[in-house]
């Protein structure tokens, strides 16, 4: 963890730069964070930004707790998983939402399949790449308006393997993130059926950037400073898309030609808070975290002063 | 390879009790394995009772030298015995009745269900002496089946080695370091020399059978035997102390 | 008479885990890290999660995929061992190509083998057998090509047959090193096991416990690596049961050994 | 005699298993130009060459490669350091042993991976692998060092007394040299684990390495890179080996298993 | 525990050569452990020239009878006779002379950079008494010491044994299995009974020294010893075949 001193040892006269610690996700909802660390917007702003990728959000909760990271770009479900079960940590910008015309996750049957709408897969096996998060509530979400939420079975199957997974007869259907949703499109063996995400609203939250409140509280300049520069390139994302595009292969795995076709999210800084409250709602109908948290606990500076 | 016997020629007769004494690392056991089948020559024959031996035959057993490792630590003292009599096909009643017999016959008719490594060393030494009592062989080859077993015990051994010779006829081929044991027990002793090995002499044993530990080896004739081959061997040695 | 002794005995080993284990339960009784709670709320989510709700959805999948995949491994490594232990040509052959298979760890080739397999229980049984194959093959080999000369000497002075040769001794005298190999391969199935699991799974202990940290419910995450500890202890026990029972011989002999001659 | 008989088996043994392998290469190589085994999902072992042979001319595989070694050897090292001074307390008092026995038998067959979640929480980077590596090290070299030590031949150690040598050239020319083959081959189970479970977090956690640059192949879809890591994997994991048999080789020259060594 | 030895009390002088003979079991190394100090005895104790032996005494050298184990296989066979004088505080040539003697004594001259396991076992033995030599102890304890050596070697070291003897005065206690040995060695031989052991006959031995192979047992002085001790041990035994 660089946090500790980072800002206040350097007493050097010089214009000094701030060091700042983040992992995200390797996909296409941090983008604009690889955007502005590639285009030295970030230098420009007196940031040294450092970005690491990492496993899961939960690991990057746990380093953000143990001060090895000063923020985290996770995903929302995993960030209210993380806040209600007492992880020290709040919801300070926002980056990508899921929107009806920017669909990045779509669900996959196999050809032959005669299912074409959410409803229908009651009592079905569906893959998603981790149990619990937003396209599996979203899922549920669609399923308990007809009936029963719980009368699915959900597994967990990793994205590069779930195409795969549907055509094998293995799972009824496949919750099919980008890059692997583009390549599914031109698979001629599946074919692509509702998304669940629709469910759940127009405009659905998904990439958040989260930090500690001891950070936050100690390093409030460099935090604006810095979530302010990142909001800038959050909204030049969404103005020009190629900018993203070109940086993705950077960061990702994914090779250029298929990050110049794949679906991107809606990029925005906005806290949208009326998604965040729905999802916890609805994730602790579903007896995914035993308590709902508030949205002052959720999102940093939503609390009155 | 290296020559271990070089001009070793002799016969032995059916049911004659020859021993074979002679330097360590001489070729005794090897001239055993050649004997057994287990070798073969690389010049020359080994011929029992007038035909070639190139594979082990039927009618011969041997007490090798490293007892310990010749007996199987898996099986009991029993199934040991058990083990080389599967082929001849006799019912379970016959089988026990003859491990029985052998195992009572060296004194461990109580150990029948002994593992061998349960067993003192000399206790081992007799189970393979059993098996190969009990395999009923007419030619029984063995090589210093006595080297570890206690003064008392080793000369019951040899006594009741000498009544299966006397009753059954099997002709024995037995190798020792003990000079009184060759004199004892044989009717013949050969005595090997150091390597280029050969036949250094062969001594006759004209002792009257049955012989007796005690008497037998009070005789003049005896104790002459005995000097003439420990003679005979501290002659042969140039180099005293090279031995191997 | 013997039960002051045996009580001793059994103080003497069972001491310092109950001294770590009430250690363990005082230390974190007020604890308010959320990733190490108090000893209390983990066995709490024990009770809740594998008395016995667990053990059939979660463990039994596991422990299946596992015995399977070990006794896929047995079989083959075995039998091939046997084989190539006793055709010398043959082992030299193939010797190469087996120590290199045998160096690729185990979890590597799991990427391989869900391109081939798919995600599902086959795919597990075969990386479980793949990984627990190469110690049972090494050390049969080196087992029956250890056997003792004098012994298969004593064999065909003895006019043994084939089949008494085989399962009387070349078996039994390389059944020691069978065992060795196969204590390894068990702590390398487990591993296996988990790792399968915890990338690409549905079901099973270390899909259980990635979800759970995933979920950030911390304290049946730790329910289930005691759950794991558990199951270790158990197939650890299992193991030298049957080891003791079947070397029975061999601890004996190797006891007693007044050491020949080495080499 | 000897001396001079092991230069040519040596050499026809070298001769046999070169032609061995690639007879197996070319079965292979048969087997997916026939379409037996499918080619889209598994690479040719002439395609795995190409792959390798790409891979050995990119400076970011050298770095994967020495990142893995990095983590593997800190691991074994820390392990090393730990587990055979504490191995050696242990199997030189009863009291000690008898005391940890339950304890070691609890805590050795909890899969070292099933502790990634936890230590995913705890640690990051090197650090995280080259502690898992040390912990999944640490049992087999601690067991091996245990019974290294209760082993000691007590005619051995009634020589040392017999001819007073006094406690501390007992153990330096007694206990410790009859001990040492013990640890060696703790070792080498060790550096076995060690560099699986390295992998295995490389992979699931994706700090570089050999384990993550697999596994971005699999997610790039580039099948003949994958194989050629894993081949490469299987590469690292004889060259370490024989790292550590190396110094088995040069420490225990004395020993009987070594002494069969060119057979 | 059980009790190995029970009622065996008898003293060895100083400068005697004192021989133990015994069936298999009986407790002979037991009782060497005992002497040594490598064991205490439950009841009773051991006596070196007036104190009692709790821990090995510095005088005293012993020749294990599992020599193969007695000797390191880390060191070379120099190094094997090197480690037991390290205490003395000798120079360089000085110790590597002493080295030196006590090989060429045994006949292992050229061997001295060899392992243990690079010899055979008669060498080994040889390489075990060795050490006890150039240990030049006041007290020599040997258990079995030349039971893998061959008659000739054999003959050799006794020889050698009996020179060292004569000319530094050293006292010896022999175990041996072989009658003639004992017979043709010692001052006396303590025959050992089965178990429970105690001291079944003293025979002193009044055979002229210096000795020799082939005239002292000649003797009809030495047949009827030998005849003697061997009448006892057979009687002594009422069950034959029982020994341990
Ligand atoms: N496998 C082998 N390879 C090479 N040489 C061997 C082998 N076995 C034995 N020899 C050599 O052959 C010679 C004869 O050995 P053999 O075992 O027949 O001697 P021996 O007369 O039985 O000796 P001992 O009395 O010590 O048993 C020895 O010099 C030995 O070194
Ligand atoms: N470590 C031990 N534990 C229990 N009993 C033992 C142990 N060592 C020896 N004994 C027993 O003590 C008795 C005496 O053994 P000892 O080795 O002294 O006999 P020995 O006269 O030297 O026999 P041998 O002639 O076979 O060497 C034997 O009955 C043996 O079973
Ligand atoms: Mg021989
Ligand atoms: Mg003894």
């Amino acid at each position: 963890g660089s946090s500790g001193g980072s800002s206040t040892s350097g007493s050097e006269a010089e214009s000094a730069t701030e060091k700042i610690d983040i992992g995200t996700f390797a996909g296409a909802d941090f983008a604009p964070l690889w955007m502005g660390i590639e285009s030295g917007a970030f230098e420009e702003a007196g940031l040294e930004v450092n970005a690491t990728a990492a496993p899961s959000g939960a690991a990057m909760a746990a380093q953000l707790t143990a001060g090895q990271l000063d923020f985290a770009g996770i995903n929302l479900d995993t960030a209210i998983q993380a806040i209600s079960k007492g992880v020290p940590m709040e919801i300070v910008a926002s980056v990508s939402y899921l929107t009806p015309s920017n669909p990045s996750l779509g669900t996959v049957v196999d050809k032959s399949s005669d299912i074409k709408e959410i409803s229908q897969l009651a009592g079905k096996t569906v893959a998603t790449a981790v149990l619990q998060t937003t396209p599996d509530l979203g899922l549920r979400k669609a399923l308990g308006e007809s009936g029963d939420p719980e009368d699915v079975t959900v597994i967990s199957v990793p994205p590069p393997e779930q195409v795969a997974a549907v055509e094998a007869g293995r799972v009824d259907a496949a919750m099919v993130p980008e890059p692997f949703l583009t390549l599914a499109r031109q698979d001629p063996k599946v074919r692509l059926m509702e998304s669940p995400i629709p469910s759940l609203g127009d405009h659905v939250l998904s990439g958040v950037v989260v930090s500690r409140p001891d950070y936050l509280s100690d390093h409030e300049e460099e935090a604006v400073k810095f979530l302010e520069a990142f909001g800038k390139q959050i909204a030049l994302a969404q103005k020009n898309q190629e900018l993203a595009r070109k940086a993705i292969p950077a960061f990702t795995e994914v090779e250029p030609a298929l990050a110049a076709e794949m679906t991107l999210p809606e990029y925005s800084p906005a806290i949208d808070t009326a998604t965040i409250e729905e999802q916890a709602q609805l994730m602790s109908e579903l007896g995914w975290i035993s308590k709902t948290p508030s949205t002052e606990e959720l999102v940093w500076g939503s609390a009155p002063e | 390879m290296t020559r271990a016997l070089d001009g070793v020629s002799f016969a032995v007769e059916t049911g004659e009790f020859l021993c074979v004494v002679g330097p360590s690392g001489c070729g005794k056991t090897t001239l055993l394995k050649c004997l057994s089948g287990l070798m073969s020559p690389t010049s020359g024959e080994a011929l029992l009772e007038g035909t070639r031996i190139s594979e082990p035959p039927e009618a011969m057993a041997l007490v090798f030298q490293e007892y310990t490792r010749s007996l199987l630590p898996w099986l009991t003292v029993r199934g040991n015995l058990k083990l080389v009599l599967r082929r001849r096909g006799l019912g379970r009643d016959e089988i026990d009745r003859l491990i029985d017999n052998a195992l009572a016959s060296v004194g461990l008719g109580d150990f029948a269900k002994h593992h061998p490594w349960q067993l003192s060393g000399g206790m081992q030494q007799r189970v393979a002496i059993a098996r190969a009592l009990v395999y009923q062989p007419r030619v029984l080859l063995m090589d210093e089946p006595f080297a570890s077993v206690d003064a008392q015990t080793r000369s019951d051994l040899e006594d009741l080695l000498l009544r299966v010779h006397a009753e059954y006829g099997v002709t024995v081929v037995f190798v020792t370091h003990d000079i009184d044991e060759a004199v004892y027990l044989g009717d013949r002793v050969i005595v090997l020399s150091h390597r280029p090995t050969h036949v250094d002499e062969v001594v006759p044993v004209d002792l009257p059978r049955p012989r007796d530990q005690v008497r037998t080896k009070e005789m003049s004739e005896f104790t002459h035997l005995r000097a003439h081959v420990l003679r005979h061997i501290r002659n042969d040695s140039s180099t005293p102390m090279e031995v191997q | 008479m013997n039960a002051f002794k045996r009580l001793r005995n059994f103080a003497m080993e069972i001491w310092l885990p109950l001294v770590l284990f009430a250690a363990w339960w005082v230390l974190s009784a007020d604890s308010q890290s959320v990733y190490f709670p108090p000893l209390e709320q983990i066995l709490t989510a024990f009770r809740e999660a594998w008395l016995f709700a667990g053990v059939g959805s979660e463990l039994v999948p596991s422990l299946t995929r596992f015995v399977a995949g070990l006794a896929i491994a047995i079989v083959v490594g075995v039998s091939l061992g046997v084989a190539l232990g006793s055709a010398p040509p043959l082992r030299r052959a193939t010797m190469p190509m087996i120590e290199f298979m045998r160096a690729i760890p185990a979890p590597a080739v799991l990427p391989a083998m869900i391109a081939v397999l798919g995600f599902g229980n086959s795919m597990k049984i075969v990386l479980i057998a793949f990984g627990c194959v190469w110690p049972i093959l090494l050390n049969t080999i080196d087992g029956v090509r250890s056997v003792d000369p004098l012994q298969l000497d004593f064999a065909r002075v003895y006019r043994l047959s084939r089949r008494d040769r085989m399962l009387s001794l070349v078996i039994p005298a390389a059944s020691p090193r069978i065992f060795a190999g196969l204590r390894i391969a068990l702590a390398l199935g487990l591993i296996v096991m988990v790792i399968s699991e915890i990338l690409g799974s549905s079901n099973g202990l270390g899909f259980v416990i990635i979800q759970a940290q995933q979920t950030f419910a911390i304290p049946q995450m730790w329910a289930g690596i005691l759950v794991l500890g558990i199951v270790g202890f158990t197939v650890n026990s299992a193991f030298l049961i049957v080891e003791r029972r079947a070397l029975r011989w061999y601890h004996g002999w190797r006891g007693s050994q007044v050491a020949d001659a080495p080499g | 005699m000897r001396k001079l008989g092991t230069r040519k088996p040596q050499i026809a043994a070298a001769v046999t298993g070169a032609a061995g392998t690639l007879v197996i290469l070319a079965i292979l190589q048969l087997l997916c130009a026939t379409g037996v085994i499918p080619q889209d999902q598994v690479a040719s072992p002439t395609d795995t060459f190409r792959a390798l042979a790409d891979l050995v001319s990119q400076g970011s595989f050298w770095s994967d490669t020495w990142k893995t070694v990095q983590a593997w050897a800190l691991g074994l090292g820390i392990a090393a350091l730990a587990a055979i001074p504490a191995g050696f307390l242990i199997g030189s008092s009863e009291r000690a042993f008898r005391s940890t026995r339950v304890l070691v038998d609890f805590l050795r067959p909890i899969p070292t991976v099933a502790l990634l979640p936890l230590f995913i929480l705890l640690f990051s980077g090197l650090r995280l692998n080259a502690y898992m590596a040390a912990l999944a090290a640490f049992w087999p070299l601690l067991i091996q060092a245990i019974y290294g030590v209760r082993d000691v031949d007590p005619v051995a150690r009634d020589t040392g007394r017999a001819y007073r040598l006094g406690r501390l050239k007992l153990i330096m020319f007694i206990v410790v040299p009859s001990a040492l083959p013990y640890v060696a081959t703790g070792l080498r189970i060790a550096g076995t684990v060690a560099l699986a479970v390295v992998v295995a977090a490389e992979m699931v956690v994706g700090t570089p390495g050999l384990g993550k640059a697999i596994v971005d192949a699999q997610q790039g879809i580039r099948v003949d890179e994958m194989y050629g890591l894993i081949a490469a994997a299987g590469l690292l994991g004889l060259g370490l080996t024989a790292l550590l048999v190396g110094v088995e080789r040069r420490v225990l020259a004395w020993h009987p298993s070594q002494r069969e060594g060119g057979s």
